[in-house]
């Protein structure tokens, strides 16, 4: 277990590091931040003074490693827009995008697991049929529509949530539900072929055998089993929503993570930019790990690799 | 009949129907049967006959959507056609009746230990606490032979062999010691050793325990050794039942007799085997007649027009057919015998392998550290023209290796390969596909679903350049003559043939490029017996007519002993005895292949071999 | 398993697939157009499909106006069926008195354009990786895996946005980014599905007859990943359209005066009270467009599982 | 040291977390509260108004800063602040006496001191504040003549310095940039030590900035006592949403809503619209000096005029724009000091502007790039109109401070501009910043422009300032080096409690608004 969750680390290490470089490379050849550090209508010669403040007339890779040297020793910079340190910056708007994405993966498994659940129980059922259309249309649905029809039908015609703002626990409830719902079709679709699968196993059979069923069947035996799968994809998806909440942040004016990456970058605040990547990509691949170790903990077959 | 206490199980009048898409499939008809206390019931049938269906519908584990229909269906005291099934579940379950399957590997729950499933036997039925039902699985472990068996039950499923996990299956069936043990097909799975084991220990068991056994099986030679009766099911119908030495000594219905004759027995080289033409129907409308009619040379236009009745043969065995007792017995059609003479190998070895090895390294992940596997260990083989050479071993003896590298598609670390002489790697692909074949095991995974029959005989000319489009065709038409399959298949694709039309297509691709050797890896494992017998007449008539020589490589004895020439018996990478057929297989001298011998599942009341080979629709 | 022996993030990937693909069938087919058309998902979707196809090919004919047209003095009229409709604009105008119906159909064609070119890059990409990682294994498939992992660890919208808004918008840009964004799925069905093709029988026949690598991956493996394809690409168009929408509705896709649903609705969204049907009626045709193109994928993969028996 | 800070942010922000999670209530909009909520579209990056242009800033800073003077909305005239009074020694001397019983919101009162700091900081150009280069253009030096006493020293006549002190320099008290006795810019973004009318208690960058009234506002400041306890500003970004929390009472008042849906939702009742002029006037000045290329298209003055021609401004004003506002010809505002009325005019002629293409040269149009940062729906009609003669036009869609960056590394042929004059009414607030050489903003690169343009505002001699303005409008309109667009009307909707006074000069004075009397009464 423990070299297994090395093992994992190293390559986690291994993945930091390239998409680091991805994140760098991509971004860093086409902008200027020295113009941008100077301000309006700086001269020339201050530009080029700060370029070489910066080791911007390096090349690449030398700067690449300079960045990187100063990530490790916690110098995640300072934003030239928000004229904060990032750190600072990241820790601020933290709070609201974390919230939101659990809170918004809850809504999704509360929805997703019972439904996706009783819909392979009761496979070609009316409510089976109603998930997956369900799913279909949640798949369909843009997600600033979904959001700007909800902010008019429970924000505004039947004011009970709050519309905008990201002050009380209220405010995270339409965001949740939109957020949410787009992870439903995967997490239900997940569940239902997972729980036809066990369903359908030679080990339900046997426990059937046993004299096992019903609800009971389904907590012993099936459940764990099901939902292993449901794990890994919580984790990308929890992953996708901490770096991917863009929309629905903007749309709900809440101050979280997505927001600030879309405002650093019409603002053309690319370092900043460059180390919200990173660190979207750390927790990804953190959140994947974690998952792993967690699989690997519920299904003791990937314990022995 | 005198039946000395009320019947243990009464099945009468069974039936099954699983509607596909828009149709019905009959599944299982009118069946039949009781059983006693402590007797022991064989089942026995090819793929498609119902004999997994129908020991479902006792268990209540049908698919939801099967509909299942019966006049009697009683355990002991339970109705169980009035039972529904949380009742069933509650108090028959495990508890009167228990069932263990085919797959051991898929059939225990692999995220929870064995103890937690052994004990739950008891403790969701509340006949034993949890530390009851704990030492209650300790002692059934020892006594089914587990090692170590209290230190086994913190253990998973996957850190078990494929043996100890039956015997883990079994255990955890006995748990409430039910009276009746239904075992479907509980050794299929597993290698002839292991197999042997564990139809040793059913039967104890089943003496021990004074337990009533079902065993349902397509082999005959497993069934025969460890039951009382035999009930042979065809198509959904049972077509005949009677005690092992009625049923075996004097079958009556045609297909018994067909069946039992296919089994593949010691016999002269180059003799052919009886067989069965044709297949198993699939049943989407109930026949108006006999299901057999159709591959039954002695179908008559009266067997069409009804169903046959039972017909008694004794006390106890009864059988399907209208026809009059022994009659097919004196009307026999011999097979037919071999048309050519053995070639003598004097010409030198056509293939031949000297001093091969070859290791793998098994590296987990990225980062793993690599583990060296040998798979084939310093062998030597040889096959010479017209031979039929036999390459014996269990699952990852390393034989499929061993063929991957004879056919160039693997380099060996060590040792050299020859063809004619010259080193196999030196020869270029194409020029290796005119010499040599493979013809292998899986006839589902052997032909390219999207290629039509023709397309896949064609491929082969098509890729070496040889002949024009209509040449081709032309050919292709000629080969699949010979392989004995009608030319309208040739736009067809292979989901829609069967299992032994496909191994046909499989040879043909493989001799159309006239070669001069097919190795043919498991080539009618994955068949029905009746389907079987048709292939090794095939391989035996395409050497004959075209000079091939066969690498045949295989875990069944039976098929060795019936066409095989010269046997190697593979153990762990290497060679450990080989020589001629009877000299290796009548008196061996390794350890390991006497082992083997042993283990496989011989005809108990074997019939008289002329007296079988009369029966129906030989060719 | 060779899937928890290569990469932690392509298990969840594979695991995430598979809720859309029957990986475990590799070899089913969907040749039976007559078994297609019983599907009511794949009837209602294809109908939908060629529809919205229909529409933006015939576009020039069918739009009222000229889709550039701008009458101010027209601006913002309502739809006919809306107190004050002018029944010469049907679906009414927008904010610079464009007929909006005109604008809706020639969206369906950058719709349908970046939701196809975009799952095709995507396909050409991630199948290419796909097939030979599952085909070479060793070191090339954990090169793929390990691109895999980074590509499913970069956080896709973000960089997306990012890109598109440093290289400056245009329909090309903004199919590329996607495209270039979205092979993953392509890569996990297509390896795992390789992977098991690669053992099976007859691609060793086809090895013995003499052919080439090249020869089997084209000829014996991608004709039975055809099926799986097809699925991942429909359910891919229906994503690269939301991907491009979602853009667009940010400020950082497709740029005005290009007809764009994703535009439209961002335009339409400061009057959503006032005149609500400027953005209702751009997502609906996006709905339509994602829901027939999931229909349509899902149709075909629930044939696909119902024919390997699930 | 470090580490346990980032250790403590850590734990805070878990602890915002939780109190998300738990559902803390925030201050509500409305009399009730007595909470004034602001809707901006933008975000506040920070709260220093010597370090940014932003309007929304601008409209914050009149709450939390003052500077010497003051300019009245109802008069528009100059009026001392934090000034008492000044004297005009002679034409580049200037003598402020400060006012007493002006103090910071940390309690310490203004000295001639936090003058002199203030004024040094900005002129010195490593301190690289926004201003320092428009007040560094004309102000040499300021010294500290007495405790409460400070001189100004001009390079030049200048005369707009009183303007520039109302406007454009808050004051900062001495060391406010050197927290720890380095010198650090970003001092004053997080937390401003003003002397405005409100304080700010809590800033969240790019989120909301929470004001309360300074109760010790010195109390004849020219801005009055404010009426509102608390002013919120909450960055909503989305336009709509900022509809739907105004409807449902959640905001009080928001600005920079386009006019037709400020009348329309004006007319459902739901909130109040308002209307005012400001001085903003629109343009789109082009690449004429070929930054982008050396003969680009829009070298040519032909092409200049005729992209002028090809727009229909007056279409575009009485439908889009709306209003009060007015089509513009020269590149000021009408109702500015000096603003010529009397150029070439450039009337709607599509044919017109085909044959000057034609002629130019480009028989088939060109295609080009049009940077916009606002007004996204003017800048679409525009390159509609464009593009009906066959100028294709890519709008691109940034915000200020990319366009900024790309007009700085010389990306950008043509831009939709807004220039809102810092609400003054003299053309040389508009000239200076747009048509020196030195400006990025200055596409022209004309010299005769810029010579004539720097006298004017070096001159006090107001015919003369006139000619000098005439000359170089004149010019600017018959090279075309702007497409003059039209005047702007601003619209705000405002919530039916609240009373707010809409100014001559467009920018909102937020600290006039006070509750509507029944609506206080209605909530008590």
């Amino acid at each position: 277990m423990l070299r297994y969750a090395g093992k994992r680390a190293i390559l986690a290490v291994l993945v930091a590091l390239t998409v680091s470089f991805a994140a760098f490379l991509l971004l860093s050849v086409a902008t200027d931040p020295a113009a941008a550090i100077a301000g309006e209508g700086a001269e020339p010669e201050v530009i080029e003074q700060i370029r070489e403040q910066l080791g911007l007339n390096q090349p690449l890779l030398a700067q690449y490693g300079h960045w990187l040297s100063a990530i490790s020793h916690g110098d995640l910079g300072t934003s030239y827009y928000w004229r904060q340190p990032v750190s600072t910056l990241i820790l601020d708007h933290l709070p609201v995008t974390l919230t939101l994405a659990l809170a918004a993966t809850f809504v999704a498994l509360i929805v997703a697991i019972p439904l996706g659940t009783i819909a392979a129980l009761y496979p070609n059922s009316t409510i089976d049929r109603f998930a997956l259309t369900l799913a279909v249309s949640a798949q369909a649905t843009p997600t600033f529509w979904l959001a700007l029809m909800l902010i008019i039908l429970l924000g505004v015609i039947v004011p009970i949530f709050p519309i905008s703002g990201d002050a009380t626990g209220w405010n995270y409830v339409l965001p949740a539900i939109v957020l949410g719902a787009h992870s439903v079709p995967a997490i239900m679709r997940l569940t239902r072929v997972g729980v036809l699968d066990v369903m359908g196993s030679d080990y339900i059979r046997t426990a059937r055998a046993k004299g096992l069923y019903g609800y009971r069947l389904l907590s012993r035996q099936v459940m764990r089993n099901a939902l292993l799968p449901v794990v890994s994809v919580l984790a990308v998806q929890l992953g996708h929503k901490l770096g991917g909440s863009v929309i629905t942040e903007s749309v709900f004016a809440m101050n979280g993570l997505g927001r600030f990456a879309l405002q650093s970058i019409v603002g053309g605040d690319i370092p900043t930019v460059q180390m919200l990547v990173v660190l979207f990509a750390l927790t990804f691949i953190g959140l994947t790990l974690l998952a792993d170790l967690l699989n690997a903990w519920l299904d003791p077959r990937l314990r022995l690799t | 009949m005198k039946a000395p206490q009320t019947p243990l199980l009464e099945v009468s009048d069974l039936s099954v129907t699983l509607p596909v898409r828009e149709s019905k499939l009959h599944a299982v008809r009118g069946v039949s049967f009781s059983l006693a206390r402590g007797e022991a019931l064989g089942i026995v049938g090819e793929s498609g006959s119902g004999k997994s269906m129908t020991s479902l519908a006792l268990m209540n584990l049908l698919p939801k959507s099967a509909e299942r229909n019966a006049s009697v269906l009683r355990l002991g005291e339970h109705d169980l056609l009035a039972m529904d099934q949380i009742e069933f579940a509650k108090s028959v379950a495990a508890r009167r009746m228990a069932m263990i399957f085919q797959e051991p590997m898929t059939s225990l729950n692999p995220v929870y230990t064995i103890g937690r499933q052994l004990t739950e036997t008891m403790t969701i039925h509340g006949t034993a606490g949890p530390k009851e039902a704990r030492e209650r699985a300790i002692d059934l472990l020892d006594r089914i032979g587990v090692p170590d068996a209290k230190n086994r039950l913190a253990q998973y499923p996957h850190e078990l062999s494929g043996g100890l996990r039956q015997r883990v299956m079994i255990a955890m069936m006995l748990m409430n010691a039910p009276d009746l043990l239904i075992a479907d097909e509980p050794t299929t799975a597993l290698d002839v050793t292991v197999q042997a084991s564990i139809l040793e220990l059913l039967a104890e068991l089943r003496k021990e325990l004074g337990m009533a056994l079902i065993l349902v099986s397509h082999d005959l030679g497993v069934v025969s050794q460890s039951v009382d009766k035999i009930a042979v099911m065809y198509a959904g119908e049972l077509i005949e039942t009677g005690t092992v030495k009625d049923v075996l000594s004097s079958p009556q219905h045609p297909y018994t007799r067909g069946l039992l004759a296919s089994i593949p027995a010691p016999r002269g080289t180059g003799e052919r085997l009886p067989s069965i033409p044709g297949t198993v129907p699939p049943l989407f409308a109930l026949p108006s007649g006999c299901t057999f009619a159709d591959r039954c040379s002695y179908a008559e236009t009266k067997c069409r027009a009804a169903p046959p009745p039972m017909q008694s043969a004794g006390e106890g065995h009864l059988y399907r057919c209208i026809l009059p007792l022994n009659t097919t017995g004196s009307s026999v059609r011999t097979a037919v015998s071999a048309k050519s003479q053995i070639h003598s190998h004097d010409n030198g070895s056509l293939l031949s392998a000297r001093n091969v090895s070859r290791t793998f390294t098994v590296r987990a992940g990225l980062l793993g550290k690599g583990k060296a596997l040998k798979a084939v260990d310093d062998v030597s083989l040889d096959v010479a023209q017209g031979e039929i050479v036999a390459l014996v071993g269990e699952s990852g003896s390393g034989k499929s290796t061993l063929a991957r590298i004879l056919l160039g598609l693997q380099e060996s670390d060590r040792g050299e390969v020859t063809i004619s002489g010259r080193p196999i790697l030196s020869i270029s692909p194409f020029e290796r596909a005119k010499l040599i074949q493979p013809v292998f095991q899986d006839p589902y995974s052997s032909l390219n679903p999207r290629k039509t029959i023709g397309q896949t005989v064609m491929r082969p000319l098509e890729l070496h350049g040889i002949g024009s489009a209509q040449d081709r065709r032309k050919e292709a038409e000629r080969v699949m003559e010979l392989v004995g399959l009608p030319r309208r298949l040739l736009n067809n694709y292979p989901p829609q043939l069967s299992g032994g039309q496909r191994q046909r297509v499989a040879i043909a691709r493989a001799i159309v490029l006239q070669p001069k050797i097919l190795i043919c890896d498991e080539p009618t494992s994955a068949l029905d017996v009746s389907v079987q017998a048709q292939i090794l007449n095939l391989l035996l008539d395409l050497r004959d007519e075209l000079g091939l020589s066969y690498l045949l490589i295989t875990h069944d004895l039976a098929v060795v002993n019936c066409i095989a020439t010269r046997v190697a018996v593979m153990h762990r990478g290497r060679i450990v005895e080989s020589g001629e057929k009877d000299a290796v297989l009548r008196t061996p001298r390794d350890p390991y292949t006497q082992t083997l011998l042993r283990s496989v599942q011989t005809m108990k009341f074997s019939a008289n071999p002329r007296a079988a080979d009369g029966a129906a629709g030989l060719q | 398993m060779a899937m928890q022996d290569t990469d932690l993030t392509v298990k969840a990937a594979a695991a995430e697939a598979s809720a859309d693909t029957p990986l475990d069938a590799p070899v089913r087919r969907l040749d039976s157009w007559r078994e297609m058309l019983r599907h009511p998902g794949i009837v209602i979707g294809l109908a939908i499909l060629l529809t919205l196809f229909a529409l933006a090919i015939f576009a020039p004919l069918i739009a009222p106006y000229d889709p550039f047209d701008q009458q101010l003095s027209r601006r913002l009229l309502p739809p006919f069926w809306v107190e004050g409709g002018n029944p010469a604009y049907l679906f009414g105008t927008d904010h610079l008195g464009r007929d909006y119906l005109s604008r809706l159909l020639y969206g369906a064609r950058i719709s349908l354009l970046i939701g196809f070119g975009a799952a095709g890059i995507g396909c050409l990409l991630g199948v290419t990786l796909g097939v030979c990682a599952g085909y070479f294994g060793g070191v090339v498939d954990r090169v793929v895996s390990f691109l895999l992992t980074c590509q499913l660890a970069l956080p896709g919208l973000l960089l997306a946005m990012a890109l598109v808004f440093l290289i400056g918008p245009s329909v090309t840009v903004v199919i590329c980014v996607i495209g270039l964004l979205h092979w993953s799925y392509y890569l996990v069905v297509t390896r795992a599905a390789t992977q098991k093709i690669r053992d099976l029988e007859y691609v060793a026949a086809a090895r013995a007859i003499g052919s080439n690598e090249r020869q089997i991956m084209i000829s014996e493996i991608l004709p039975n990943l055809l099926s799986e394809i097809i699925v991942i690409f429909s359910l891919e168009v229906g994503v690269a359209v939301l991907a491009e929408a979602a853009l667009s509705f940010l400020g950082v896709g497709i740029q005005p005066p290009t007809p764009s649903w994703g535009l439209m609705i961002a335009e339409g969204k400061t009057s959503v009270f006032l005149r609500p049907w400027l953005i209702i009626l751009p997502g609906i045709f996006i709905f339509l467009l994602v829901l027939a193109a999931n229909l349509v994928g899902d149709g075909l993969r629930d044939m696909m599982s119902k024919k390997s028996g699930r | 040291m470090r580490g346990g800070t980032a250790h403590n942010r850590v734990l805070m922000a878990l602890a915002a977390v939780g109190f998300a999670m738990c559902g803390w209530l925030p201050v509500n909009a409305g009399p009730a509260n007595d909470t004034m909520v602001v809707a901006i579209e933008g975000e506040i990056p920070t709260l220093d108004h010597l370090y940014t242009t932003a309007r929304d800033t601008i409209t914050l800073a009149e709450l939390t800063d003052d500077g010497l003077f003051y300019v009245d909305p109802e008069t528009l005239a100059y009026v001392p602040a934090a000034a008492e009074s000044y004297v005009q020694v002679d034409d580049t001397t200037i003598d402020v006496t400060i006012r007493t019983g002006v103090r910071f919101h940390d309690g310490s009162p203004l000295t001639a001191d936090d003058v002199v700091y203030t004024f040094s900081w900005v002129l010195d150009p490593d301190t690289k504040t926004n201003r320092g280069r428009v007040i560094g253009a004309w102000l040499d030096r300021v010294e500290r003549t007495g405790p409460m006493q400070v001189r100004f020293h001009l390079k030049h006549p200048y005369p707009l310095a009183i303007r520039d002190m109302a406007f454009s320099v808050q004051l900062r008290k001495k060391g406010a940039y050197h927290p720890h006795g380095k010198a650090d810019p970003n001092a004053q973004a997080q937390m401003l030590n003003g002397i405005g009318p409100y304080k700010v208690v809590d800033f969240q960058p790019g989120k909301r900035v929470t004001l309360e009234r300074f109760d010790g506002y010195y109390a004849d400041s020219p801005k009055g006592r404010p009426a509102i306890r608390h002013i919120v500003f909450r960055t909503i970004p989305d336009l709509s949403t900022q509809q739907a929390e105004l409807i449902s009472g959640n905001v009080d008042w928001m600005y920079n809503v386009p006019a037709d849906i400020a009348s329309n939702l004006g007319a459902t009742g739901y909130a109040t619209h308002l209307t005012g002029p400001t001085l903003r006037v629109n343009f789109i000045p082009l690449d004429a000096a070929g930054y982008t290329g050396a003969d680009n298209p829009l070298t040519k003055l032909d092409v200049r005029r005729a992209m002028i021609h090809a727009i229909n401004r007056r279409d575009i004003v009485k439908y889009l724009i709306q209003g009060d506002a007015e089509v513009i010809d020269s590149a000021c505002h009408p109702l500015q000091f000096g603003c010529e009325q009397n150029v070439r005019k450039y009337p709607y002629d599509p044919a017109e502007a085909r044959r000057l293409l034609v002629g130019a040269g480009y028989p088939n149009g060109f295609e080009v790039e049009l940077w916009a940062y606002r007004e996204r729906q003017a800048a679409e009609a525009v390159a509609a109109d464009l593009a009906k003669v066959g100028i294709r036009v890519r709008l691109r869609f940034v915000t200020l401070t990319t366009l900024n960056q790309a007009r700085k590394n010389h990306r950008v042929p043509a831009f939709f501009a807004s220039w809102e004059s810092g609400s003054t009414a003299d053309t040389a607030t508009i000239a200076e910043v747009h048509w020196s050489l030195k400006s990025d903003r200055n596409l022209s690169k004309d010299a005769v422009v810029a010579r004539q343009m720097e006298a004017a505002a070096r001159t006090i001699d107001a015919e003369e300032r006139k000619r000098l303005y005439s000359a170089a409008l004149k010019r600017i309109a018959d090279q075309a080096y702007w497409i003059p667009l039209y005047t702007y009307s601003q619209n705000y909707l405002v919530s039916n409690t609240l009373a707010f006074p809409v100014t001559k000069d467009g920018l909102p004075r937020l600290f006039r608004a006070h509750w509507r009397a029944n609506a206080v009464k209605a909530s008590n």
